[in-house]
């Protein structure tokens, strides 16, 4: 374990394996705090959008879509799409009712699960790594696959992209105020119902992207979905929901955690996630950087 | 008079049916009864107390590796092994709901979920003890006052036994002065402070006899399957069971039992004639938000109240 | 492959005599189909090889108009979405409500051993897919017939190539840590490390991890190779992550018989090129049966056949032998069982026979991946021929040692 | 049995702030048995903030509260109701769904040891449901008794708040802002609740509804920006100049 340690050549890479896995949880929790901070719903078929991401980028690649990026761009927009559409006529019935919510998101990720596995079958379907960043970096003695660097990059852009939309421009300025008093923002006349529907679409739409994104890496597969849920709420919880810095380093914190705790301890590989959160929520029940109580 | 002649019917028919039905529906109505009961516990704390738990599983697989491996590796009888398993599950449980009942809502969720998850880790790489994903086996089912219950309906008469006296104590508890203060807590735990309740204590006791319940249900199963795997123990299982307390309707007696009756059904027996049935029971669940929000139980007495008047 | 023609129709007449000696009373019993219950898995991760089971086996009755040796064959599917509980739940519904002579399956090992007991108590002939190692050796079960391969039966020959062939001296092992793979590095590295290799890194990675970095950058380059134990998808995306890092050509790969399967080759480009596996059947092998089988599968479903719709193909070859020596009557159970498991049968995978315990004997082929008319197959390169779950070792003193477990072999030579 | 000199309630130097901010800041009040203390301040004073710190629902970050003498600045809420504390809300805070006789059993049950109880039903106890109707009566609620609070009116709602507190037969009652929302009508029926109860009671209300709420109390304290401004007789704080100047003459 020391020994490792005190090899740079593990630091270096796994420092940025951190970074990378890290990237690919920022797009997918950021979009999953935002709609818990706004609308108190905990959306439990953001793994499957991330999944179901994957799939349709899979199939655009196929379909000629020229490169992954505009496959990403394409396949955000038609999970966005379709969160919409699962905002507009299911979760808009169930305002209040957590219960209900549990059981419909519950309920729609068996669907795409199934779905999927209907369409795209149970084998897993590789998303190639774009021409230009496939060959491995090679810098100073280290190997790295540059692909992930661009992950990581892509992350803060879109981190950097996320943080000027919340507090840079009108419609941030609403999803603020709905974020910290809901009833205020309605009284001020705030149309907090096409703002649920951006948001959510905004969600699922940084889901499906990230799926895309990641799938260089992850590859689509059956089983995608509950592999990526667990990770996106154990990084909200940490970061602290509907804080977007709170999911910015949460995410990265995890990519730590994960990518260290499973190489010095393999032992421990099965809890490795859920033993810092049990502390962190016992502790602090509003996570690192959470203001409201969870 | 007429609720009680439907109860007394209801029971009867019970009862007589192993004298209609094959081994097949038998067997499948005694993993109903442990489903039923197992979302009962549940419903405790989700109904009652309105914490929603996703780890309720850590107590039923608690119970069912505790008694299994105290009868495989320590050889103890059916009476020994049973109550000391149940005492172990009862443990567990007071220390999880000491932890998770730092928080409320959301965080109460992932408390439950992350703590189930290490007990499920546990059982996956503790080999020594739990055999890993061998799970553990050769086991048998006791024999009540000196009765033998391998064959089906034997086990069902058992399982239905166990679950009418579980069921009416839950029956009981929930009606009793303590189950009033638990409600109490769920709609206003503010002013049942206020009121000279201690909340937390509520909770926790009612955690730890969710707990205690969950750990009956978990010997059925371990007596019923004479195996178990981790699986028992997976975020899937808490989740399903969740899911048929919500569906049924939480916070009422007879739902829980409705919706773990329906998942039981729709898993086992629809998905021989069903091909995408994971897809049905995801159709399911989202019919039953959209036209019975309330669950399903509450939504039909809604419908029949409405259909009456 | 002409012996297992004549072993075939040798042990079809040895067979055949003594369940005619003893047992025409249970004649009477033989009226209307023989059904039979396929234990799978066609939901949630698993799916992809449990579809492929059902496939194989389906292929294999249509050919035979859905009647072996003279009967009809009604077949019944259970889908136990791979969870243990369900797989006995789905089993009971097969014997109780469907009355099924005989199961085949089930895929995964959790849910063959969560039906043990029961098929014991029921009675039922079953021919597993399941690599369990147990299920046949130190707890082995009187109903179980596995035509398939033990955790390590292929995982042996592997490694003997490796250290005999390759003349390989340093290796990584990594596999899914669950049961199957702690077997299968078990039985590689025993074998490896008793003819003079050494295994001086060892992996276990929890089956739902997404990302393999972590165990890749830790890989130590100065090895000879790394033997990969996954099963499903993982193997395909370690393999993928593992060229990313630029080690393809650097470390050499080797894998067991799931690792690089033609399900998933079949989504697979060049960085699979090249790489050695062990199984029990390829879809390129030249025998007879398969010619047809995989021409016709390919044919009808677009992919190459591969490990799980082989499996069932066998098992229901298997059967078919087993019912011609007791002229179809499977309702007597122990004349069947005694011919299901002295079957002398010439299979996709070539000749096969089944030891005192009921499991396979047969060859097993060292196999590498190659572009061929456009896709990638794994051509033979190598046949072990008669592969015993024993591999060379004394049955009884393998038998005296703890099964192959995460602790057992202990691993001597590990490099930190 | 306390000596006529404890106070019922004794404050000193409560402090609490959120975020930086001090909602109540240095506080000290001292409140005679028996006596009836009219809290008076602007939106933000810290009011309800200092109800909450004696209730226990908030804890304070320095100083001391003590009732008859006993120090509870450490206990929980639900032990300061067993030492004979209880209190209203400002924002109504009842048990929607169920009836208004089991509001009331709820807050009997509170300090009674059956609450403990676990097998013996609730419902057929006459005990509690007789006892229930008596309180019910008190605040002229008796008739409505089998209704739900979502039944019956918001002037209603508010005078249950009020019977439940009594219910718990306290020493010390805590009434936050009893007459909010209420209409004229309303507001005299209160009155009269409130006036009915036993002097035996010590009272600290929140009130703004300045007529009447000084024609019910003894004594007055105005608190402005977490600070204790004034205190004394009713007639001492209301012709004080400070007051004047931060509360009725704006």
């Amino acid at each position: 374990m020391l020994a490792q340690l005190s090899n740079s050549n593990f630091l270096v890479i796994q420092t940025l394996n951190s970074l990378s896995l890290g990237g690919l949880l920022f797009l997918l929790a950021a979009g999953f705090s935002l709609i818990f901070g706004l609308m108190r719903i905990a959306n439990l078929t953001h793994g499957s959008l991330f999944m179901l991401g994957a799939y349709i980028g899979v199939s655009l690649l196929e379909a000629g879509v020229p490169n992954l990026w505009l496959a990403a761009l394409a396949g955000g927009v038609a999970t966005a799409v379709l969160g919409g559409l699962f905002e507009r006529l299911v979760l808009r019935s169930l305002a209040g009712n957590s219960q209900g919510q549990v059981l419909v998101t519950l309920g729609v990720s068996f669907i795409v699960a199934d779905l999927c596995l209907m369409l795209w079958g149970g084998d897993p379907l590789p998303i190639q790594t774009p021409e230009s960043v496939r060959s491995p970096l090679r810098v100073a003695g280290f190997t790295f696959p540059a692909y992930r660097l661009v992950v990581v990059a892509l992350a803060i852009v879109v981190a950097i992209g996320l943080y000027v939309l919340i507090e840079r421009t009108r419609l941030g300025a609403m999803i603020r105020a709905g974020v910290d008093d809901m009833p205020m923002a309605r009284a001020v006349g705030i149309p907090v119902s096409r703002l649920f529907t951006i948001v959510f679409c905004l969600g699922a739409g940084l889901a499906g992207a990230g799926g895309i994104i990641g799938g260089p890496i992850l590859s689509a597969y059956p089983g995608l979905d509950a592999d990526m849920l667990p990770l996106a709420l154990i990084v909200v919880i940490l970061g602290g929901v509907g804080s977007l810095a709170g999911a910015f380093i949460g995410s990265f914190l995890i990519g730590f955690v994960y990518t260290f705790g499973s190489a010095l301890v393999p032992d421990l590989a099965y809890v490795i996630l859920f033993l810092p959160m049990i502390l962190v929520i016992a502790f602090r029940p509003t996570g690192l950087f959470g203001r409201m109580g969870a | 008079m007429s609720r009680t002649a439907w109860l007394a019917g209801g029971l009867l028919a019970l009862f007589a049916l192993p004298l209609v039905a094959g081994e097949f529906y038998l067997n499948l109505a005694s993993q109903m009864l442990i489903a039923a009961l197992f979302a009962s516990s549940l419903n405790l704390l989700v109904g009652y107390a309105g914490l929603t738990s996703l780890g309720h599983a850590s107590f039923l697989g608690a119970a069912a590796y505790l008694s299994a491996w105290l009868s495989l590796h320590l050889g103890l009888a059916h009476w020994a092994s049973a109550p000391i398993a149940l005492a172990g599950t009862v443990l567990t449980a007071a220390v999880f709901g000491w932890i998770a009942l730092r928080a409320t809502g959301l965080g109460f969720l992932m408390l439950t979920l992350a703590l189930s998850q290490v007990l499920w880790g546990l059982a996956y790489r503790w080999v020594g003890v739990t055999d890993g994903d061998n799970g553990l086996r050769g086991l048998t089912r006791p024999e009540p006052l000196g009765v033998a219950i391998e064959s089906a309906d034997r086990f069902y008469w058992f399982a239905l036994l166990v679950c009418l006296l579980a069921i009416g104590l839950i029956a009981l508890f929930v009606r009793s002065p303590f189950g009033a203060a638990l409600r109490g807590t769920r709609d206003q735990p503010r002013r049942m402070g206020a009121l000279g309740f201690d909340v937390w204590l509520i909770r926790w006791l009612t955690f730890v006899i969710a707990g205690f319940w969950a750990g009956v249900a978990g010997l059925l199963f371990i007596w019923y399957h004479k195996y178990v795997h981790p699986s028992a123990l997976s975020l899937q299982a808490s989740a399903e069971v969740l899911l048929a307390v919500i569906a049924g309707g939480s916070g009422t007696l007879a739902g829980p039992v409705v919706g773990a009756v329906m998942v039981v059904f729709l898993k086992n027996f629809v998905s021989a004639y069903v091909e995408r049935w994971n897809m049905l029971l995801g159709f399911v669940f989202l019919a039953i938000v959209l036209f019975l929000p309330e669950g399903l139980v509450p939504g039909m007495r809604r419908l029949i109240r409405r259909v009456k008047s | 492959m002409g012996i297992g023609r004549r072993q075939f129709i040798q042990a079809t007449g040895v067979a055949g005599t003594s369940a005619a000696l003893g047992f025409s009373a249970m004649s009477r019993a033989q009226s209307g189909p023989i059904r039979i219950g396929l234990m799978t898995v066609k939901t949630g991760p698993l799916a992809s090889g449990g579809i492929d089971m059902e496939r194989g086996l389906i292929m294999y009755l249509k050919a035979r108009d859905y009647t072996l040796a003279g009967r009809k064959v009604e077949l019944f599917v259970g889908d136990s979405g791979g969870v243990p509980a369900t797989a006995r739940t789905k089993l009971q519904e097969l014997v109780e409500k469907n009355r099924i002579h005989l199961m085949i399956g089930p895929l995964d090992a959790g849910s063959a051993l969560a039906v043990d007991d029961y098929i014991r108590s029921a009675s039922l002939p079953t021919l597993s897919v399941a690599a369990a190692e147990d299920m046949t050796q130190r707890k082995p079960n009187p109903w179980f017939v596995r035509g398939t391969s033990t955790s390590s039966q292929c995982a042996h020959p592997m490694a003997d190539y490796c250290a005999k062939t390759l003349k390989w001296k340093r290796m990584a092992v990594i596999a899914d840590d669950i049961a199957y793979g702690h077997e299968m590095v078990a039985g590689f590295q025993r074998v490896f490390e008793d003819n003079g290799g050494r295994i001086v890194q060892k992996f276990l990675s929890p089956l739902a991890v997404p990302d393999y970095g972590s165990y890749i950058a830790q890989l130590k380059t100065n090895i000879d190779g790394i033997f990969l134990g996954f099963a499903g998808s993982n193997g395909f995306r370690y393999l993928r992550q593992f060229n990313e890092y630029g080690l393809r050509g650097k470390v050499q790969v080797v894998g067991g018989m799931t690792a690089l399967d033609e399900a998933v080759l079949r989504n697979m480009g060049d960085e699979a090129i090249g790489i050695l596996t062990a199984c029990w059947y390829s879809a390129e092998l030249a025998n007879p049966p398969n010619r047809t089988f995989a021409a016709d599968f390919r044919k009808e479903f677009k992919y190459d056949p591969g490990f799980y719709a082989a499996a069932t193909h066998l098992e229901a070859s298997v059967l078919e032998t087993a019912l011609q020596t007791v002229g179809g009557r499977i309702e007597d159970k122990a004349a069947f069982m005694k011919a299901l498991r002295s079957v002398k049968a010439f299979t996709v995978r070539g000749p096969v026979s089944f030891d005192t315990y009921g499991n396979v004997v047969g060859d097993v082929f060292i196999r590498q991946v190659e572009r061929k008319d456009g896709r990638l197959v794994n051509t033979v390169q190598y046949t072990y021929p008669a592969v015993s779950q024993f591999w060379t070792y004394a049955p009884q003193a393998f038998l005296a040692n703890p099964v192959y477990s995460r602790d057992w072999p202990p691993a001597r030579y590990l490099e930190s | 049995m306390t000596s006529s000199t404890t106070p019922a309630l004794a404050i000193e130097h409560l402090r609490r702030s959120f975020g930086g901010l001090p909602a109540t800041d240095d506080i000290s009040i001292s409140v005679a048995a028996g006596e009836r203390r009219l809290i008076i301040g602007p939106n933000g004073a810290g009011k309800t903030t200092l109800f909450n710190q004696i209730t226990g629902d908030i804890r304070s970050d320095s100083g001391m509260i003590s009732l008859f003498g006993e120090d509870v600045t450490r206990l929980r809420p639900d032990q300061r109701a067993h030492r004979g504390i209880a209190r209203t809300y400002q924002i109504i805070t009842l048990f929607g769904r169920d009836t208004l006789e089991h509001n009331i059993v709820l807050a009997l049950l509170g300090l009674s040891r059956a609450r403990w109880s676990m097998v013996r039903g609730l419902a057929p106890r006459s005990d509690f449901r007789d006892r229930a109707r008596d309180v019910l009566a008190q605040v002229g609620l008796r008739e409505l008794a089998e209704r739900t609070v979502a039944e019956v009116s918001y002037g209603d709602r508010r005078r249950l708040e009020i019977a439940m507190a009594l219910a718990q037969a306290p020493r010390l009652l805590l009434l936050d802002e009893p007459l909010a929302g209420l209409s004229r009508e309303e507001r005299a029926t209160v009155q009269q609740v409130i006036a009915s109860i036993p002097r035996a009671v010590t009272l600290v209300m929140i009130e703004h509804d300045m007529d009447i709420a000084l024609e019910l109390a003894d004594s007055v304290t105005l608190l402005h920006y977490g600070r204790v401004i004034v205190q004394g007789s009713r007639a001492e704080v209301v012709a004080d100049p400070r007051t004047q100047e931060v509360y009725l003459g704006h």
